[in-house]
């Protein structure tokens, strides 16, 4: 049981990165759907730094520095050329699969054992990872989980409690109110595309150095659109990308431990569906959603 | 030639070719000569009939994806669970192939797989729009999710019920060649699932804009306000939106299986999805544009195969050159529309002067 | 003469399609209340928006107080003293007032009581009996016209601009503005006013600027001239007003859509609609005055289908159709202009031509061997385009390239042809310029000669006034009586309006 | 026609004048399956002097265009990684009667031209098992499998069977072993996962069969500091201390091995042509973490093994 909320917690953070970046450029008014490409530009950049450097610092910079590129690419073609979202991600994330293995090929040919870096440490806190189950649980994890703990409240604060959330917000449900206060609308919702590329990269170096220590071209297979899913499911608020993280993240250690204990009476595939079966579910259950009125449209002032 | 029609050839041609030069500059840093390279790519796609065919071979299922997501995307309907409309498609084709092969004379057979996988496939695509109609569930998320699920289905049946007659590996038997679609032209392996998908696409095209139901199920997208206030019942029209658009990516599945594999296995065609949601975009959504681009497409991944196998060029320099023309043809939406407006304001300013 | 607050000199705005200002020029003075006048598209909010920053121009120059000034954006415009209420509400509905308010003029933490203190304060001084925590989405327009005042007085403004401030707004509410307008000017500081009625601007302005066609063709004071002068400078040529023809007819005609008892309550909640009867001939306009959100929405959307009773019934022809859809009404005959044309009567990234074919897709009319007969649907909108005068380059034109009235012209022409029995029409002018307005009491007039009953929904008293046989008042969804147009006069609907209980039928002497 | 090729003096061909192509699935950097195979053909190219091509990350539905492509430019020789090839390549040959067709792995043989070389995995997990049994201290064993078929199920049934054997002969009473299947080869996080899943339940001993999976179930085994035996690569350069051993496939001496058949005449087709540690593909590989004892012990299993004395058949549970 511990040992699933360990990899619930482990497996959230980036999730939960992931889908709190989602919730400030959504709140804002645009769908990162590049957030695919963002996160495996993030994994890919931060392992090369991390490998040919040495350090996992540089490697984590490195990271944030590919998912704001991204982001950028990604921000200039919606935010300010008013291109569709949709279609501009889904350009961005095949160009990413790409870009990634061929660039990785083009920096490290075909090596013949696995590229490796030693991930990042545990940091076990003193005293309170010694609490029974929170302890193992919350305070015996990477600087990123840590970090994470920071972000979540610091978001909410942001969003609900300070004059750039206000703005954030006004942004996605009129952009009109906001030119009108004066504010450069398609700014704000360039520089929260770009925080989206700041956290969407650092949740894809927790893949490959934060995690496992290597890198794949797979390797973030569909998890940047989990995250993009419990933004939804959070209601676009980070209290609720929170909850929709620990269920998602739950459900899916829960259906890898079903998996890990050698199957049984029913089919492995009907664990490995569960996420995205309660994921539909809680889509179709939930009574109100609170969809900012502007998500997805171009702010266009004149013709 | 109008000038609208011109910037539109002229700016997609642009957009194509920005986008192969900037995947050339890439294999710059492998150290290879872009040139032959590419000049490889061009030579290599008329090699021969039977690579040449293969264009239109890779061209035909991504016409039905790319089909998928335009038809829901002219009604501002996402459907962006093609992929696993398609796998469900597969599964039925196969599984009333491996039924009816050989018992059931070959062209009958085929109608009726064609039938059952897109009335199968349009049901599972259906569910996206019942959901959207009866519980205002977001079509974006459950479309992603529903391919999930519809992969863990194919992965089921693939080692279970439809695993092959030795046991060994979860795929199914190869089908009895009655149920193959016949190939027309000779010393390929063109079958006429591509005929079919042009006629699905010009099919498309004349439901959307020339029948009062895809009338209606644009004015659906569009504006559902307005069309409930004129008596059209939008809950109705996104089933039967979600239904076509699932039929269309099941079509791909059946001439997948039927036309090409002839069996079905793991990790069939993961990336068509994906693939048809980029061709969609290349073609503006236009089903008639759907056709070019998925050529264009069929032909980057048949010479950029070859390309691959000749010079030591990494596979991956496919999705390098697909990614970027799509970017370059997002470019030039925005240039288009640049042209168009300084083209307007330059006629004004002239007859304000005179 | 002393230098003007503000001067606006030679501004030239292009967009894509059209020459919004042509070298406009004019200025206004301290404590002026400057009135600009002008059909739909002269560019009245066009000059304003460049003003206040949100358009740049093409070229031109901006003064204040004789000193060039770049205004770049309106946070360039505010620091001048400048604020400007939108045509279009800017307000975020999902939001408080108190959020709008101080959208973008606060800065860290946000003391949220400290605000709505503040706030509070603020609307008590001017007298805006406003909530500060009120969600916007919940307020009537009326309130939410206030909050924008509130916003543009929270930034200490010195020139407001408003936008066509008085187009949602009751008799009442617009004499309360200008009131506020009065007052606001008694300090020194300026207004710049667009507006369509021209009652209004003899009422309120010192200065009046008339704009057609994107250029500036008269700057009057407001002493020297009057409403006859203007309407002609407007619009180019005197509007001879529409003639109501025969009184009696409507008196004879059969009943054609009967009320009787509809009632709308959900649960426990307020009745949108109580107890409604009434009944309207053939050939009769029955117009329904009230202020906007008493149910007028409801009662309309009960005759067209769209919304059903909780009780009572209603009868077309004697025949019952209270549990018809409205798909099943649209082919009995009922045409409906819902006010909201962008959301309920029209496709905008549809053509002219598919948009009249909306209402009738089902029926075997634009059907030619199962495909859209493009000609016939194309002949049709070629004619209606002609008939009302839809200034649009042919059928195939998208309905969003349309100015507003050019776009309801089309909904008109429509529903006109699809409601052979009963057309209703929701705010059928509101927001178009007098040439406009006189064009579609013409139409709808004209409708009435044929036989065909109308349902006329207006805040617009002169308009109900105007057009109808038989008025009825509206009030927290209860009819607060029936009355001939002879019996009744201004004050009195005013009254009713606003709720004062007067007994049902009583006639002159209340 | 140019697939002829010159003749040497004594009439054969010289290594370099075959026309021989590989076809992957995969890319050659995927630092396991294809890359294990992409070594074997630089090992041949390198000491038979052979001019091997290759095709990378073939996709399912290029399987056939991509045999009939190399069949119409007449080449000799065309292999391919992987059973999933074996449907393709039987169906193609026919049409190719001068070129043989030799899938990796392959198990089905319809044609003259058709010789799929076939490595006795099973074999090779029967060694790690050898190692295996004796590491544990527990005797608590964990396995994870890529996609359940025949072969993965028959060399995890060895596996188990054999390693379980071992650890209950020494002692351990309660010696079991615990079975997973990650539906997947690549999803490296999920490898981590489930492998940290298994130790959590107690398995003090890893293997994992499915490509980069087990890469994440390395990363696991290091940190909650059990043992693991890598299979199929030398995966001991990893993590020496966590991977103490491991059973190589070595595909240089496969490869080479099925190529001089190949250019001796003798890879027949209508035969499977099976190879196993009689035939020294397969090579433990030991760090300094080992027992020479254990050493010792793997070394006698595989000879018994190669003697033909070990009923691996019997072993299968289906
Ligand atoms: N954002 C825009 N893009 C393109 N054209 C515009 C835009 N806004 C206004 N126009 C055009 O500029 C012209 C002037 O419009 P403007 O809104 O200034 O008119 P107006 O006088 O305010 O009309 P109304 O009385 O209806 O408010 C219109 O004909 C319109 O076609
Ligand atoms: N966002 C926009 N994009 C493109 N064109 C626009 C836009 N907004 C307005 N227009 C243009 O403005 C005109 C309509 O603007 P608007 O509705 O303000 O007209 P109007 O001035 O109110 O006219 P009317 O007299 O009909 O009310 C059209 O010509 C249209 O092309
Ligand atoms: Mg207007
Ligand atoms: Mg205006």
């Amino acid at each position: 049981m511990i040992n699933l909320l360990i990899v619930t917690v482990v497996m959230g953070t980036p999730l939960l990165y992931g889908s709190i970046s989602e919730v400030f450029a959504e709140r804002s008014g645009v769908m990162v759907t590049a957030i695919e490409g963002i996160f495996l530009m993030g994994a890919w950049a931060g392992f090369v730094g991390a490998y040919l450097t040495k350090s996992l610092l540089v490697g984590v910079a490195c990271a944030i520095g590919a998912g704001v590129l991204t982001a950028a690419l990604y921000g200039w073609i919606t935010v300010y050329l008013k291109q569709h979202q949709v279609v501009t991600g889904t350009a961005i994330n095949i160009l990413a699969v790409g870009m990634c293995s061929f660039l990785q090929r083009v920096i490290f040919g075909v090596p013949v054992s696995p590229l490796t870096v030693t991930p990042l440490p545990m940091l076990p806190i003193p005293l309170l990872s010694k609490i029974p189950v929170l302890g193992p649980v919350f305070f015996n994890q990477n600087i990123l989980t840590y970090l994470m703990y920071l972000i979540v409240p610091a978001s909410y604060f942001l969003l609900y409690k300070t004059s750039i959330g206000l703005i954030i917000r006004s942004a996605g449900e009129n952009p009109e109110a906001v030119d009108v206060a004066g504010i450069n609308v398609d700014r704000v919702r360039f520089i929260l595309v770009l925080v989206a590329g700041v956290m969407g990269g650092i949740a894809g170096a927790f893949y490959s150095i934060g995690y496992l220590g290597m890198f794949t071209t797979n390797m973030i297979g569909g998890r940047g659109w989990i995250a993009f899913a419990i933004c939804f499911l959070g209601n676009w608020n980070p209290k609720g990308a929170l909850a929709g993280t620990v269920v998602f993240g739950f459900t899916e250690a829960l259906a890898i431990s079903m998996q890990s204990s050698g199957g049984g009476f029913f089919p492995n595939e009907l664990f490995i569906a569960l996420p995205y079966i309660l994921t539909i579910v809680l889509t179709i259950t939930r009574k109100s959603f609170n969809v900012p009125a502007q998500l997805g449209v171009p702010y266009k002032k004149e013709n | 030639m109008n000038a609208k029609f011109r910037d539109l050839l002229l700016t997609t041609f642009l957009a194509i070719v920005l986008g192969l030069g900037l995947s050339a500059v890439m294999i710059l840093f492998l150290g290879k000569n872009p040139l032959d390279a590419f000049g490889l790519l061009f030579t290599s796609i008329i090699r021969d009939q039977y690579t040449f065919g293969d264009i239109f071979v890779k061209a035909t299922p991504l016409i039905f994806t790319a089909l998928s997501f335009a038809f829901t995307f002219k009604a501002n309907l996402f459907n962006i669970g093609a992929q696993g409309q398609f796998y469900i498609g597969a599964v039925i084709a196969v599984w009333s192939s491996l039924l009816m092969g050989g018992k059931v004379p070959g062209p009958l057979a085929l109608l009726i797989v064609l039938i059952l996988t897109a009335v199968g496939g349009g049901i599972w695509g259906a569910l996206i729009g019942y959901f959207k109609a009866r519980f205002n569930a977001n079509e974006f998320l459950t479309s992603m999710m529903s391919t999930y699920v519809a992969l863990a289905i194919m992965n089921y049946l693939l080692r279970t019920v439809l695993m092959e007659k030795k046991g060994e590996y979860p795929q199914t038997d190869a089908l009895n060649e009655s149920v193959w679609l016949p190939t027309f032209v000779p010393g390929t392996r063109l079958h006429i699932g591509f005929i079919l998908a042009v006629l699905v696409a010009v099919g498309i095209w004349v439901l959307l804009y020339k029948t009062p139901l895809g009338y209606r199920i644009r004015a659906v997208g569009y504006n559902a306000d307005a069309a409930r206030m004129s008596g059209i019942d939008a809950k109705k029209l996104y089933v039967i939106a979600f239904f076509i658009s699932g039929a269309l990516a099941a079509g791909a599945g059946y001439t997948e299986v039927n036309g090409v594999q002839h069996m079905l296995l793991q990790g069939f065609n993961p990336d068509i999805g994906s693939a048809g949601l980029g061709i969609a975009i290349l073609a503006n959504a236009n089903p008639i544009g759907i056709i070019f681009a998925s050529i264009l497409f069929g032909a980057l991944n048949v010479g950029g195969t070859i390309m691959g196998q000749m010079s030591g060029i990494p596979s991956s320099i496919i999705e390098l050159m697909e990614g970027f023309v799509m970017v370059f043809v997002i470019l030039s939406y925005f240039v288009r529309a640049r042209l168009e407006n300084r083209r307007e304001k330059r006629k004004l300013q002239k007859k304000v002067e005179e | 003469m002393d230098t003007p607050f503000f001067e606006l000199r030679n501004i030239t705005k292009y967009f894509s399609k059209v020459v919004a200002n042509k070298d406009v020029s004019f200025s206004v003075g301290k404590g002026e209340v400057l009135a600009l006048l002008g059909e739909n598209g002269a560019g009245k909010s066009t000059i304003m928006k460049i003003l206040y920053g949100l358009y740049k121009a093409d070229s031109g120059q901006i003064f204040k107080d004789g000193e060039e000034q770049k205004i770049n954006s309106p946070k360039d415009a505010m620091a001048l003293g400048i604020s400007m209420i939108q045509q279009h509400f800017s307000l975020v509905p999902a939001h408080t007032v108190t959020e709008n308010i101080i959208l973008g003029n606060v800065k860290g933490k946000i003391d949220r009581k400290a605000c709505e203190k503040e706030i509070g304060e603020l609307a008590k001084n001017y007298g805006f009996d406003v909530a500060p925590d009120a969600f916007v989405r919940d307020l009537s327009v009326g309130v939410q016209q206030k909050v924008e005042i509130l916003k543009a007085l929270y930034l200490k403004t010195r020139l407001l601009i408003m936008d066509e401030p008085t187009a949602v707004l009751t008799p009442q509410e617009s004499e309360n503005l200008m009131q506020f307008v009065r007052n606001f000017t008694a300090e020194g500081n300026s207004v710049i006013f667009i507006t369509h009625k021209l009652k209004e601007v003899m009422e309120v302005a010192d200065r009046i600027i008339v704009m057609r066609g994107g250029e500036v063709c008269g700057d009057l004071k407001c002493s020297q001239t009057d409403e006859k002068e203007l309407s002609r400078l407007m619009i180019g040529k005197d509007l001879v007003p529409a003639d109501r023809g025969s009184e009696e007819q409507s008196k004879n005609g059969e009943v054609r859509l009967e009320f009787q008892n509809i009632s709308i309550v959900e649960h426990d909640q307020v009745p949108k609609l109580k107890d409604i009867t009434f009944d309207i001939h053939q050939g009769e306009i029955f117009g329904i005055a009230g202020v906007s959100g008493n149910g007028q929405e409801e009662l309309c959307e009960v005759v067209c289908g769209a919304l059903h009773p909780t009780s009572g019934k209603l009868l077309l022809d004697g025949e019952d159709i209270t549990d018809l859809n409205i798909r099943q009404r649209i082919d009995k005959g009922i045409g409906y202009v819902p006010s909201d044309r962008y959301r309920d009567g029209m496709v905008m990234d549809m053509t002219l031509a598919e948009n009249m074919m909306l209402k009738t897709s089902f029926g075997k009319k634009w059907l030619k061997r199962g495909f859209i007969d493009k000609a016939k649907l194309n002949g049709c909108t070629e004619k209606a385009i002609q008939d009302y005068a839809v200034k649009a380059p042919g059928p195939d034109a998208m309905a969003r390239g349309l100015s507003g009235g050019n776009q309801q012209k089309v909904v008109l022409a429509r529903e006109v042809e699809n409601g052979t029995k009963l057309i209703i029409f929701d705010q059928p002018t509101r927001g178009l310029d007098l040439g406009a307005v006189d064009h579609i009491h013409k139409v709808i007039l004209g409708e009435r000669a044929k036989g065909k009953s109308i349902l006329l929904i207006s805040t617009e008293l002169s308009e109900i006034f105007a057009l109808s046989d038989r008025i009825a008042v509206l009030y927290k969804g209860v009819v607060q009586g029936v009355f001939d147009r002879s019996e009744i006069d201004t004050e009195k609907i005013g009254l009713l309006m606003a709720g004062y209980a007067v007994d049902k039928g009583c006639s002159n002497e209340c | 026609m140019s697939g002829c090729g010159t003749k040497t003096e004594t009439g054969k061909k010289s290594a370099a004048d075959y026309k021989i192509a590989l076809i992957l699935p995969g890319p050659i950097n995927d630092q396991s399956w294809n890359a294990t195979n992409y070594a074997g053909l630089v090992k041949c190219n390198e000491s038979l002097g052979t001019k091997m091509e290759y095709i990378e990350n073939v996709q399912a539905a290029d399987y056939e265009s991509t045999f009939r492509n190399y069949g119409e430019r007449g080449y000799d020789l065309v292999m391919a990684a992987g059973t999933q090839f074996d449907e393709a390549a039987n169906k193609v040959a026919a049409s190719y009667p001068k070129t043989k067709f030799c899938v990796v792995n392959g198990m089905v043989s319809k044609g003259a031209n058709v010789a799929p070389i076939f490595p006795k995995e099973y074999e090779a997990s029967y060694v790690a098992a050898l190692i295996a049994g004796e590491l544990t201290k527990n005797g608590q064993f964990a396995t994870i499998g890529g996609f359940p078929n025949q072969a993965m199920e028959h060399l995890l049934d060895v596996y188990e069977k054999v390693s379980v054997d071992i650890a209950k002969q020494r002692g351990i009473s309660n010696a079991k072993a615990v079975r997973a299947y990650a539906n997947s080869w690549d999803d490296v996080a999920l490898g981590k996962q489930m492998a940290g899943t298994m130790i959590g339940n107690g398995a003090d001993t890893m293997f994992v069969y499915a490509n980069q999976v087990g890469l994440g179930a390395i990363q696991a085994a290091k940190e909650k500091g059990i043992k693991y035996v890598g299979f199929s690569s030398d995966q001991t350069t990893i993590a020496p201390d966590t991977v103490v051993a491991s059973v190589n496939f070595d595909f240089k001496t496969f490869y080479v091995w099925a190529l001089k058949l190949f250019m001796d005449g003798k890879l027949d087709g209508n035969k499977v042509h099976e190879a196993g540690i009689k035939e020294n593909i397969f090579v433990p590989v030991y760090t300094k973490n080992v027992s020479q004892d254990i050493k010792d012990k793997v070394s006698a299993g595989m000879e018994k093994a190669s003697k033909g004395e070990i009923d691996f058949k019997s072993m299968f549970k289906k």
